[in-house]
């Protein structure tokens, strides 16, 4: 497909800045060419173990992925929906929301334990206001023509929400879903490396505790570039087909 | 007159040597002036130096090590030779690291910690045990790893020396101390562990500067060695709750002062390949060896 | 059957309705005319339930279907699915049956945003007859439509009026749409509005002398 | 106002949830009460430097979330509504929006040096690639009938940003914002703590690496509390007079 | 004067107009009727500029109104605003003139959405009109209206004819307001669409027989 040839050229580009700049920089140890960090990629790849920590890792991003999604919509649905409940909750999520990631994951390990729960309650925790306070947006804009239309000719809730109330969250749920895939990812390498024992958070702090910028790097590059794929496998894909119908 | 910008973490013990220089006026004594900028994370104490905003900054000597074989121009210069120790709880039955077999042990600072690799080496000497095989280990924060080893949640902990001292202040065990299990493996327990890392090119641009912060800085442990006045000046920053805190900080700080005089380098060089055999690659470099002008040449 | 007793209907400030009272039977048509602004799509909606703010009661059956002044589709879901989501247990081929019979069959499959707003209003109003509403209500249902088309339309509407025998109200412009289709016929008027006769003046005959329809 | 009302009494009930929390757990220096955070709190206030480092906070907050909301919103316009921009740019999008921001923000620290200006670069870059997520959607939701009509008439390109397009956006430019500032901030607790010598960040980690958890609170509910301020007295009243018509 | 030469428009598959070659000069009007869904909005949009995904060439001037078959108001802003914000350089007295013209002048300063469909449609005709067109553009813009409504809008319609001479396309399903603008009028038929003259079986008198309009 042209989409996706564009997207590696458009990649490429992106590769022969980096190694552009590297070559400017002439310091391998702070800004290494993406061409030195294939050898060590390989190596941690095939005999290193770089598959295991991309596995725990991807298993707690998926996990507080759909755990956050779902009961922060839901939140975001209710508040955006029922004014009165919206008074309410809305200075709790704005506590929440500003909570920062450090603290609450700081409490979480303190309060439930150093264990796996903690972790995935913290990122959960975290992202759950951000993806309320999204969602609330999109409900507060949620057409009041096909509401009317769907309670006059008495929709069942579950096919209103899911043939109505969805596909105008679109936009909004598909930005939250990308922007809180990244947030999410991104809170649990602080989880992992304040108090796990694996994951990609993990072997980045130690690397950059040992000031070691080529790993650091190897490292981030494994989930970006899994992420890349997703993106291009699965979300496009799923966005393709549900905004067919504006570009029909 | 030169300044001296020091990176530092401000909640680290170097601040107490480096306090007392300042307020003893050891700096302006022997021809430079020190100015702190304290950050919250090592981490940034070492971007600092790399990045050229500070002059120097506190690291132990294995990473500077390593980093000098990847090519830095670091060099080193001792500051303490204070090393953690393994810890359990009062009540715990355990009475030497084999005891530790199937238990949870808490540890500040990753796989690679110094006290970490030291005790593997010592339990694989002593008890012919692999340590990291035949316990679990949990690793986290330094607070964290306090946290849970106060509550039980660990059978047993390696925490950063400032941690152990408050830890054993609240009434916890010193299972084996690394000094001790350095000296069981044969190694030379004066070497400096931590110390103060210069860039040469720096020095090379200030050529007074080593000898001249050398002599400040042993000048500031004489004075905390000597007059116990200079440590109550040292209090309101050494966030001890109680006095067993406080005088444990203060114990275990003396303890951990180095004898004057250039590191011995042969030892050094056993300890890392030490270091080498447990660490792997991951710690020392693809060197394995040494690198040569590790040690600031003083006296 | 409805009965409807609406003392009064405010926009904060602004009251539009005021007393208005009327019953309209199983099988009854009730037409409404009067000038755009006056307040008709308000009465409607206060009379199908979606606007609950008004003093007064309102009896209403449970099966309503209603054609709004504008088409309100899903935009996302075709033609078709518009019908089937809608009305739940309706079969793919009763909602393509209708859709022959409203004269969009071709557009089944495409999304409402590819349809002429001709076509669109057809597919609101195929929505509205493929269930079997007990009250049927019809916001200037047949506007936008050459003149066989909605020809067909008023044909398809009085079928549905004789087959299915729903209370319906019927709004409209055109005198010549209630004629056709209602069996009573109220003009809303004045400021707040309120219900009477039809006065004379607004008969056929009116429209025909001032050149329009 | 009523609606301020119902915020204090739902802010009172998490206050007294919290205080049950703390009774219930009965360790004080791991969930401590809010009332026995009062008092350090007074005194770091009126002593302490809590008002110096919640300024430079602040400071850096502001700064940052003008800057990436700006060109956030600019390049997720253009990405949303050029699809033949997008193409090429969104791989780029999503290598910036998962990379770590730890990573970021020592990169950044290595390359511009340990300054005021790579801080605020490490927190925008961090931040650009969400917003720019986020307002690509809206862009794309944009209405096709609204833009015709604009054309049609040759609305001047600004009258049609600030009229035509900027209200369409509403829902997902103030979820942005919304969850932008509170990103934000948690990144700058980052940034802060790994190379400043002052702000809430700072503070935060120091206290932390103490394990002095009440003056870590202190310190995170201090920013908190700016922050409910600001919603009550900034982005509500502003939210409300820009969804005003669609309440009318 | 616009001067249009389409040969072909497609959508996907699905070719609608083809071989369409007209002119409109200065001061004429021309009057396109057709059933719903032959194209007659998409012609419209390809003379206006809005759709240029068609083989053909179309000569227009620069200032342009165009009353869409829908609203198409800036839901946020108020009535008024919706005249300044799109005329540039129009006095709030103009545009408030033009309100009182289009019988909405009380509703200045609310939003479009507190207004009937009908004085939604009428904001719209004012949109047109306040400006100084060269080329104006209808789609049906008189329905919704009752009948001494539309009668006041089409008198407006004639008035800014007369006075500001435009070349003036309109689409519209009723003959009379056809007859009582249009200087030409040409019927879109067939499939794909082509113009062609108005036959006499769509004259006026089957509209009156039929029992619509
Ligand atoms: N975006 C689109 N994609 C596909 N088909 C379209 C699209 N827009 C219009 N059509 C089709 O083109 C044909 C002409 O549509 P158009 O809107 O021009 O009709 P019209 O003459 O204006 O009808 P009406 O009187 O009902 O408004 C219709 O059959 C319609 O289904
Ligand atoms: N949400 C609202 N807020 C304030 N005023 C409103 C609102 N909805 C309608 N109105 C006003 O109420 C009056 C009646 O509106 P309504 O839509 O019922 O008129 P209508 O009789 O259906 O007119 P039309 O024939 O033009 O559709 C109008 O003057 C309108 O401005
Ligand atoms: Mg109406
Ligand atoms: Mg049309």
């Amino acid at each position: 497909m042209q989409s996706q040839s564009a997207r590696f050229l458009s990649l490429f580009c992106l590769i022969g800045l980096w190694i552009a700049a590297s070559a400017a920089r002439g310091d391998p140890s702070v800004l290494p060419s993406p061409v030195n960090l294939l050898e060590p990629f390989w190596r941690e790849l095939t005999q290193g173990p770089l598959l295991y920590h991309l596995g725990r890792t991807t298993g707690r991003v998926v996990l507080s992925f759909l755990l956050a999604m779902a009961a922060g919509t839901a939140l975001g649905l209710v508040m955006g929906t029922r004014p009165a409940l919206d008074k309410w909750f809305d200075p709790w999520l704005v506590v929440f929301l500003n909570l920062p990631a450090l603290v609450l994951i700081v409490l979480c390990y303190l309060w439930i334990g150093l264990n796996e729960t903690a972790a995935i309650a913290a990122v959960v925790l975290n992202k759950i206001p951000n993806v309320a306070a999204l969602v609330r947006e999109g409900a507060r804009a949620l057409s009041p023509d096909l509401k009317a239309m769907a309670t006059v000719y008495r929709m069942r809730p579950s096919t209103y929400l899911r043939h109505v109330v969805l596909p105008q969250m679109g936009p909004v749920l598909t930005g939250a879903a990308r922007s809180g895939i990244a947030v999410i990812w991104k809170i649990v390498l602080v989880v992992e490396f304040l108090g796990r024992s694996n994951g990609i958070g993990f072997q980045i702090h130690l690397y950059f505790q040992l000031f070691d910028v080529p790993m650091v790097l190897v490292y981030s590059f494994s989930f970006i570039a899994l992420m890349l794929l997703v993106e291009a496998l699965m979300l496009q894909p799923a966005e393709r087909r549900a905004t067919a119908w504006r570009r029909a | 007159e030169t300044t001296v910008r020091a990176a530092v973490l401000k909640t680290g013990t170097v601040n107490w040597e480096l306090d007392t220089i300042q307020r003893a006026g050891l700096d302006k004594a022997n021809g430079f002036e020190l100015t702190l900028q304290p950050y919250a994370d090592n981490g940034a104490t070492r971007v600092a130096l790399e990045g050229g905003q500070a002059d120097v900054m506190v690291a132990d000597w294995l990473w500077v090590a390593v980093q000098r074989a990847a090519g830095k121009d670091y060099v080193f210069l001792p500051y303490s030779t204070a090393v953690g120790a393994i810890v359990v709880p009062k009540d715990s039955p355990a009475k030497s690291l084999s005891d530790l077999k199937g238990k949870k042990i808490g540890i500040a600072g990753g796989p690679l910690d110094k006290s970490w690799l030291i005790l593997r080496a010592y339990a694989k000497k002593e008890y012919g045990m692999d340590l990291a095989g035949e316990t679990e280990q949990v690793y986290g924060a330094p607070p964290l790893i306090f946290k849970s080893a106060l509550d039980g949640e660990t059978d047993a902990a390696i925490n950063f020396w400032h941690f152990l001292a408050k830890m054993k202040a609240a009434g916890m065990r010193e299972l084996v101390s690394v000094g001790t299990a350095s000296v069981a493996l044969g190694l030379d327990p004066d070497i400096p562990l931590l110390g103060y890392v210069f860039k040469e090119s720096y020095l090379a641009d200030h050529p007074d500067v080593l000898k001249g912060f050398y002599q400040a800085s042993r000048g500031a442990k004489e004075l905390l060695a000597s007059d116990d006045s200079a440590w109550e000046a040292l209090r309101p920053m050494m966030n001890a709750k109680t006095d067993a805190e406080f005088t444990q900080l203060k114990t275990d700080y003396l303890a951990g002062v180095p004898k004057a005089g250039p590191v011995n380098e042969d030892g050094a060089a056993t300890f890392f390949k030490l270091m080498a055999d447990y660490g792997g690659e991951k710690l020392v470099g693809d060197t394995g060896a040494l690198p040569a002008g590790l040690f600031a040449k003083v006296e | 059957m409805i009965r409807a007793d609406i003392r009064s209907k405010s926009f904060g400030p602004l009251q539009v309705l005021k007393n208005i009272r009327f019953e309209v039977k199983q099988g009854e048509c009730l037409a409404i005319l009067g000038p755009s602004g006056v307040g008709k799509s308000t009465l409607l909606r206060l009379v199908a339930g979606i606007d609950k703010g008004f003093e007064g009661s309102i009896q209403r059956p449970e099966r309503i279907a209603f054609v709004f002044q504008e088409p309100t589709l899903l935009p996302w879901r075709s033609a078709i699915d518009n019908l089937l989501l809608v009305h739940e247990g309706l079969s793919r081929e009763a909602a393509q049956a209708m859709l022959v019979r409203t004269g969009i069959a071709d557009k089944a499959d495409v999304y409402p945003g590819q349809m002429s707003l001709g076509q669109q209003r057809r597919l609101a109003l195929a929505r509205a007859f493929v269930g079997q509403p007990e009250l049927l209500i019809l916001d200037e249902p047949f506007v936008s439509l050459d003149d066989t088309t909605a020809d067909q339309m008023l044909d398809l509407t009085a079928d549905l009026l004789r087959d299915v025998r729903p209370a319906a109200l019927l709004v409209t412009h055109d005198k010549r749409e209630a004629d056709r289709l209602a069996t009573r016929m109220l003009q809303l008027s004045g400021k707040p509005a309120s219900l009477g006769p039809v006065p004379q003046t607004f008969s056929g005959g009116r429209a025909y002398q001032s050149g329009r329809k």
